[in-house]
């Protein structure tokens, strides 16, 4: 990133499953074997519980966003469907980075521009005025 | 700033008395720095008219019994923690790390140096072929008088707390008869070190710790006729016939140190400082004295027909062997005596916590 | 007048008559000292459930909402079948409610689903509990209607976070926030709200056939909601076409 | 035998009313009922545990109820407790049934009595006795008396250690904390007392100091604790078995270890022949655990497994790495933030909902609240999902602090007259997170308004946009309090964003029109300045500033650097072209939680652009707070030449030098850190000018120019930061070293809502 970007994150989203993981699954398996494969789906399907998205996003600072699905359907409780789209092969490590980032500006540190105490020349009488 | 602890009995005052007794001191010396904060029971031991004293930092010394002169003294690099013993030409005593010295009569030569599992307090004990030592972690140990190598070691297992200082065994040929912090006494096989038999002598009762303390911390007392007799704290005196075990009689008492036999009866001082005598075969009371009560009485020792004992503020009391009426008292201060005193034919030797040994002739009062 | 130290030999029946008298004359600080001499030292007096509901009262009048509702769970605790004890749930209820209020919320200065909601999440279960509990209970109307208004507050704060996520391009974070509304807070009108919101994070993610099924809900529930041209939904944050619902 | 109940009479009832008997009792009138019901129905009444005795009778078909009321319990008195406090005690027993008001259970206080010697003698009170005893009072009412009689600790006056070779006696005395001899004055500072949980403690130390130095094999075999027979000395002796020293080995890896090899390997703290240390193992097993963390693994489990070889002294040491399920955080929820919107605190959030988590986000997430200086106090609480294995909800529990000053002030000044005025300096109004300065100030001679606006997060990602705008008035025609006065009024706009982990860039574009008013004592430097530059000046001004933040916290931060460059010109077409360029830099130590050294310094050059003189307005001024303390506020630095009647003045400089040096230490008695910071100061400073100002044809100028830092001012001082409901409000006491007569100094100075 150049010197001036402006200073970004990358922002995950999701389970970040992969194809090693869609390759364990086996129609026909619990959705406690499922579970134990690819973890609990963020994501559940919005009113039907048999189906389950298995989505991961990495929206990259200075790169695009890559983005995967894993959906499954289960009949009667046994996995009946597996299909996966987007990049599955795709590299998404987290960047770990371990700064806190930059404050926000602290007031009072530095008086605003524009303004500097001109100082009227003479007895300037200074802050301390009683406290009504 | 704390408060001192309040004992459980106020020691009572020296009242009068008039003296049967004269103590009539031979001599005396200071041995080192004594027994040190710890008060390590260094009992002084006399063999054939020597006497061998330490003291808690390894001084070693041997005196002339007779005229109380320094044969010879060593300097031993070991923290001496238990009591002496001398025999065939040798003496044993024992450390704070768990080592066991051997050192000769003549000289103080060091013969053989050789550990057991824990710090020694019990005079180690030996027979013709055996030097049998007690430790504080409930171990008898077995060595071989001869190269001090390990022949067996008996363990026991302790209770969370237990009261300072170990039980002496009692070795002969055969056997030997050991007492432990758990209330029991056992009696070992010299050739294997299995337990032959082995007997509660106390039952822990109460609620705290304190209160379910047990240990047997005396010596058992052994008699040419077999039988057996147990001192234990908190617990009972038994009378054993030795070679079974059986009890022959038992009485409630609660006492730390070694009983002493004269004859036929039994001497013994209870955790209350009271001084009792029992005919030995029936377990009678002949006489019970609690003059000294709350004093921190020695074990009682024997010497021309009366009970010698000391006490914490560093007094000698002669009482009348047949009666238990005071006969004599001696203030020898030395910041108090928990040694038992050594008897011997009409003279008395004592050492007191700070180191000082003195002897001390009894001779009755003509009247 | 009453010392405050209640006189500790007063009869049980004394005492009790003289916090009632405290009580009505609007001195709820003595008579909460005498209810309390008289609940430690007549555990089991003829007065003790009495007082005890008094006490509850009491604390509520001194605005001591901590003690009001730990004086309420106890009497819940040991007389759970009391024929009082839905005053019990009310009045535990009301402390929490009075205690997640702000002064400046009537203003509308400050707006408190952007806040701490901790106080009104407690009466708001507090609240529930009872109405289930004594569905006919004289308090149960007034619960209901507070119901309702807690229920909205603490929806509106999942709906801000829900935006906030939205915003920032955490979709997922913001379809569950949605989803959160639609399954705890069912009967609140946010739940239109909610659908939009997982309509949009859904068209963020491109998952262009899970928007169209939340879509569909949202048009059958709400069709004249303010985010819907006819069937169209037009994003607001999201870059993706509007989704149009044919049909 | 059967028989219909037609009444019941209950006899016996002193306290307990007749209702709660038969709402306890089963059986009520005109029931029939055999003699294995009655049985059954008075067991249940004695279960209530209020009465010692219930016995049925019949007269006739009257079901009589004979009951002996147990006693209740009006006073409880303990005496000769010291060691253990009442409340303690008291508390200790309600929980076990024994308190005012309730009923008296014989068997509760047998336990208490038995619980109270328990802990006694846990300290070491093996002397210590414990007897109750009840004393009725009237109607069935009993008080409870406790006499304690505590007995005195148990005096230590044995550690024995047997079987150490490696360590001398007195090495491994050093380590532990119990000592068997009394202290040195008088036994007051001694630890000779003994207490179980201390010796556990104890042995725990030479456990590990032991397995710290190679001894893997180390055990204590055994320890006995022994007391004396008059109970009031303990001896403690510890047998221990050294082994052999062992090295380490090989280290490998088992497990799924996630990190690469490498990266794990550089994790560990030590490498083969080094000696086996337990607690570098455990170091570099929890550096690897929180690298597994900062990766998504938050359930991770590291544990390292020493085997020790045959042969040889080498143990290998295998890290067995279970990274358990990668976690996910659900939801994060924030409390305790009554007037900050949820927004403002949500927005800092490195580690996002819906997302795998990370350790290291989620701590770098409080700290970036910490840094805010909104807030006291941040805690963070990671809590599974209840359900949902791999899934944790995070919760932010913050303690909110005013961030800003609200306050109104009527002065009085000879020259001035009554001088009114009200400040409001927010850095989160009203929750928004945004900064509002706004102040106003009316006197005879001057007003003077500003208004300073700072959206910290115009845009999500974190650019801030702010605007200020100012007016200031000055008349001071028949006052003699100055030689001259300035009116200026204008504004500013200004953006920032951040540019990597710790720095920030600000560009702003402001305009200011000022005007001049000389008398006829204005100084000569002025006189000629507004003959030579008229006196008007509109300027355009352009800011640009780079700032680098790594302070540890908003306010009163205690660690960390801060820097901050920033270039203000007067661009061409301006009536003064000039360009002002400021450093500013702090650097802050923590020597221990409560100490911190602070070093600070801040250097300005100014210069015009082109050959018109730069503007005497625009100098740098120094002396004050925030500056050199103990000198007046911007009195520092060249002074004007007088004119025949006025006394001279402060000209300031183009040219600024200042320096601090500050030593942060904890305030006594004050249990709270973060509101109260106390600390010693040193200031070093002055302005200078590179070149004189021209004085008008005849007149000789005062001034010296160029650098000289032999003038620089030194003060020593005592300053104190306190938060008050109000605002911070800042305190300095300061004694100037090298004053020289004309400098103006003033030892007490304070001002509110400004921490510098």
């Amino acid at each position: 990133c150049s010197y001036f970007s402006v200073y970004k994150r990358d922002l995950p989203q999701g389970n970040l499953v992969t194809q090693e993981m869609v390759e364990q699954l086996r129609p026909g398996m619990s959705r406690d074997q499922v579970q134990y494969v690819m973890g609990n789906p963020l994501l559940r399907g919005p009113f039907d519980d048999d189906q389950w998205d298995y989505v991961f996003r990495l929206d990259e600072a200075y790169a695009g966003v890559k983005q995967r699905r894993v959906t499954l359907t289960f009949a009667n409780d046994r996995l009946v469907n597996i299909e996966a789209s987007g990049d599955m092969e795709a590299d998404m490590e987290l960047s770990p980075d371990l700064d806190p980032g930059p404050g926000v500006e602290p007031a009072g540190a530095e008086t605003l521009p524009g303004v500097s105490p001109t100082p009227a020349p003479g007895s300037e009488p200074d802050a301390s005025g009683e406290q009504i | 700033c704390a408060g001192k602890v309040e004992p459980e009995y106020p020691p009572s005052e020296l009242t009068a008395f008039d003296p049967q007794v004269v103590l009539d001191e031979r001599w005396d010396q200071d041995v080192g720095d004594g027994l040190g904060t710890a008060r390590y029971p260094i009992t002084p031991t006399l063999d054939d008219g020597r006497l061998f004293v330490a003291d808690q930092s390894g001084l070693l010394r041997a005196i002339d019994a007779e005229n109380g002169e320094t044969r010879w003294e060593v300097a031993l690099d070991a923290p001496v923690s238990s009591g002496l013993t001398a025999v065939a030409g040798r003496v044993y005593l024992g450390t704070r790390n768990g080592e066991v010295l051997a050192l000769d009569q003549e000289d103080g030569e060091e013969i053989w140096r050789s550990r057991v599992s824990s710090e020694v307090l019990a005079a180690p004990q030996a027979n013709r072929s055996l030097l049998v030592v007690q430790s504080v972690d409930g171990a008898v140990t077995a060595l071989d008088r001869e190269s001090g190598e390990e022949r067996w070691v008996y363990t026991t297992n302790q209770p969370a707390l237990t009261l300072r200082g170990t039980g002496t065994p009692r070795v002969i040929e055969q056997v030997t008869f050991a007492g432990f912090a758990n209330g029991r006494v056992a009696t070992l096989d010299n050739r294997s070190g299995q337990s032959l038999w082995d007997l509660r002598v106390a039952v822990p009762q109460g609620r705290s710790e304190v209160d379910r303390l047990v240990d047997l911390d005396g010596q058992p007392l052994l008699t040419r006729d077999g039988r057996l007799y147990v001192t234990s704290y908190n617990g009972r005196l038994l009378a054993l016939e030795a070679t079974s075990g059986e009890i022959l009689w038992s009485r409630e008492m609660s006492s730390y140190l070694t009983p002493l036999l004269v004859g036929d009866t039994l001497f013994t001082v209870d955790e209350a400082s009271h001084v009792l005598a029992l005919d030995a075969l029936s377990g009678r009371l002949l006489w019970e004295s609690d003059a000294l009560e709350g004093r921190w009485l020695t074990a009682p020792a024997f010497v021309d027909g009366h009970i010698a004992l000391g006490d914490y503020e560093g007094y000698l009391h002669l009482l009348d062997a047949d009666d238990g009426a005071i006969a004599g008292r001696e203030d020898l201060g030395g910041d108090g005596i928990s040694l038992p005193l050594l008897a011997d034919e009409g003279r008395l030797y004592i050492m007191t916590n700070d180191g000082e040994l003195s002897a001390f002739d009894v001779e009755p009062v003509e009247d | 007048c009453a010392s405050n130290e209640a006189a500790p030999d007063l009869q049980e029946q004394e005492l009790y008559q003289k916090a009632q008298t405290s009580l009505d004359a609007g001195r709820y600080s003595t008579a909460v000292t005498q209810l309390e001499a008289l609940d430690t030292r007549f555990p089991f007096g003829s007065y003790a459930q009495q007082a005890q509901l008094e006490l509850i009262y009491a604390y509520y009048k001194v605005d001591n909402w901590e003690a009001a509702r730990a004086a309420a769970s106890r009497f819940i605790r040991l007389h759970p079948d009391h024929p009082q004890v839905d005053y019990a749930y009310y009045m535990r209820g009301l402390a929490a409610y009075q205690a997640g209020r702000f002064s400046l919320e009537g203003l509308e200065l400050i707006d408190i689903s952007k806040r701490d909601l901790g106080a009104s999440r407690d009466a708001y279960v507090d609240f529930g509990e009872l109405v289930r509990r004594y569905p006919d209970s004289p308090y149960a109307a007034d619960a209901r209607q507070r119901i309702v208004y807690l229920r909205n507050v603490l929806a509106r704060s999942e709906l801000q976070v829900a935006d906030f996520y939205l915003r920032k391009g955490a979709y997922v974070a913001a379809i569950e926030r949605g989803r959160w509304v639609i399954e705890h807070y069912p009967q609140s009108t946010a739940t239109r709200d909610a659908l939009a919101v997982m309509v949009e994070g859904y068209l963020g993610m491109d998952m262009r056939d899970r928007a169209r099924d939340v879509l569909a809900t949202l048009i059958e529930n709400d069709p004249d909601n303010q985010r819907l041209e006819g069937r169209t939904f037009e994003p607001v944050y999201v870059d993706a076409r509007p989704l149009r619902l044919d049909g | 035998v059967e028989f219909t109940v037609s009444d019941i009479r209950v006899e016996g009832l002193q306290r307990v009313s007749a209702a709660s008997v038969f709402n306890a009792f089963p059986v009520s009138a005109n029931e029939s009922v055999d003699d294995r019901e009655l049985a059954a129905a008075a067991k249940e009444l004695f279960a209530t545990g209020l009465f010692d005795d219930v016995q049925l009778a019949r007269d006739g078909d009257v079901l009589i109820i004979r009951v002996v009321e147990r006693p209740s319990i009006s006073r409880i008195e303990i005496e000769g407790n010291s060691q253990v406090n009442d409340e303690d005690l008291r508390k200790g027993m309600a929980d076990a049934g024994l308190a005012e008001g309730q009923v008296l259970q014989r068997a509760s206080l047998d336990e208490v009595q038995r619980q109270l010697e328990q802990l006694y003698h846990s300290q070491g009170r093996y002397s210590a006795s414990i007897d109750t005893s009840i004393e009725p009072v009237d109607r069935n009412r009993v008080q409870v008396n406790i006499e304690v009689d505590e007995g005195a600790v148990a005096k230590i006056r044995q550690i024995n250690i047997v079987g150490n070779q490696a360590y001398s006696d007195e090495t491994l005395r050093d380590l532990i904390e119990l000592e068997d001899r009394p202290g040195w004055f008088f036994g007051w500072f001694s630890d000779d007392e003994y207490s179980r949980e201390k010796l556990s403690g104890d042995l725990e130390t030479l456990r590990s100091y032991y397995l710290d130095r190679g001894y893997v094999n180390f055990a204590i075999t055994s320890t006995q604790v022994a007391i004396s027979p008059d109970k009031s000395r303990i001896f403690v002796t510890v047998n221990v078995d050294e082994g052999q020293r062992y090295r380490i080995g090989e280290i490998n890896f088992a497990g799924d270890l996630i990190l690469a090899e490498r990266q794990a390997r550089s994790l560990v703290t030590t490498e083969a022949g080094d000696v086996y240390s337990r607690s570098a193992l455990t170091q570099s097993a929890e550096a690897l655990r929180q690298k597994l963390g900062a990766e998504g693994y938050a359930f991770a489990n590291v544990e390292s497994v020493p085997e020790v070889a045959e042969d040889g002294d080498t143990v290998d040491v295998t890290f067995l790495v279970e990274p358990g399920r990668r976690a996910y955080v659900r939801r994060i929820n924030f409390e305790g933030n009554t007037t900050t919107q949820d927004e403002v605190l949500r927005r800092e959030m490195t580690q996002m909902e819906g997302a795998p988590a990370s350790t290291d986000r989620i701590s770098q997430s409080k700290r970036r609240l910490e840094r805010l200086g909104f807030f006291r106090q941040v805690d963070v609480e990671t809590r599974p999902v209840s359900g949902e294995s791999d899934q944790v909800d995070v919760t932010y529990n913050v303690e909110e602090q005013p961030s800003g000053s609200i306050s109104a002030s009527v002065g009085f000044s000879q020259s001035a007259g009554f001088i009114y005025g009200a400040s409001l300096a927010q850095k989160n109004f009203l929750g928004t997170g945004n900064q509002v300065n706004v102040g106003a100030q009316k006197s005879d001679t001057f007003t003077s308004v500003n208004f300073g606006f700072t959206d910290p997060y115009w845009t999500l990602d974190g650019i801030s946009r702010g605007y200020n705008l100012f007016y200031r008035e000055t008349d001071y025609e028949d006052s003699d309090v100055s030689t001259y006065s300035t009116d200026s009024y204008g504004g500013s706009i200004d953006f920032g964003y951040p540019i990597n982990e710790f720095s920030r860039l600000n560009f702003g574009v402001g305009l200011e029109d000022l005007s001049i008013e000389t008398y006829r004592d204005t100084p000569l430097e002025i006189v000629e300045y507004t003959n030579t530059q008229g006196e008007d000046a509109t300027s355009y001004k352009l800011t640009a500033s780079w700032t680098r933040n790594k302070l540890n916290r908003g306010i009163m931060p205690t660690d960390g650097s801060y820097q901050r460059v920033s270039l203000e010109t007067a661009v061409p077409g301006s009536d003064a072209e000039y360009y002002k360029v400021r450093y500013r830099g702090q650097k802050l130590f923590e020597l221990n939680p409560d100490w911190s050294l602070k070093f600070g310094t801040e250097l300005g050059y100014a210069d015009t652009i082109g050959n018109d003189p730069y503007p005497f307005y625009e100098n740098f001024y120094s002396g004050g707070l925030g500056s050199v303390r103990g000198f007046t506020g911007n009195t520092l630095g060249p002074k004007t030449t007088a004119n025949n009647f006025g006394d001279d003045d402060t000209l300031g400089g183009n040219v600024l030098v200042e320096g601090t040096v500050e030593l942060i230490y904890p305030f006594p008695w004050v249990e709270d850190r973060r509101s109260l910071q106390t600390s010693v100061f040193f200031d070093a400073g002055n302005t200078y000018l590179t070149d004189c100002y021209d004085v008008p044809e005849g007149e000789t100028s005062t001034c010296e120019s160029g650098v000289d830092l032999g003038e620089l001012r030194y003060s020593v001082g005592l300053g104190l930061t306190w938060l008050t409901p109000v605002g911070p409000l800042t305190f300095s006491v300061a004694n100037p070293l090298n004053d020289e007569d004309g400098d103006d100094t003033q030892t007490f100075q304070f001002s509110l809502g400004q921490t510098f």
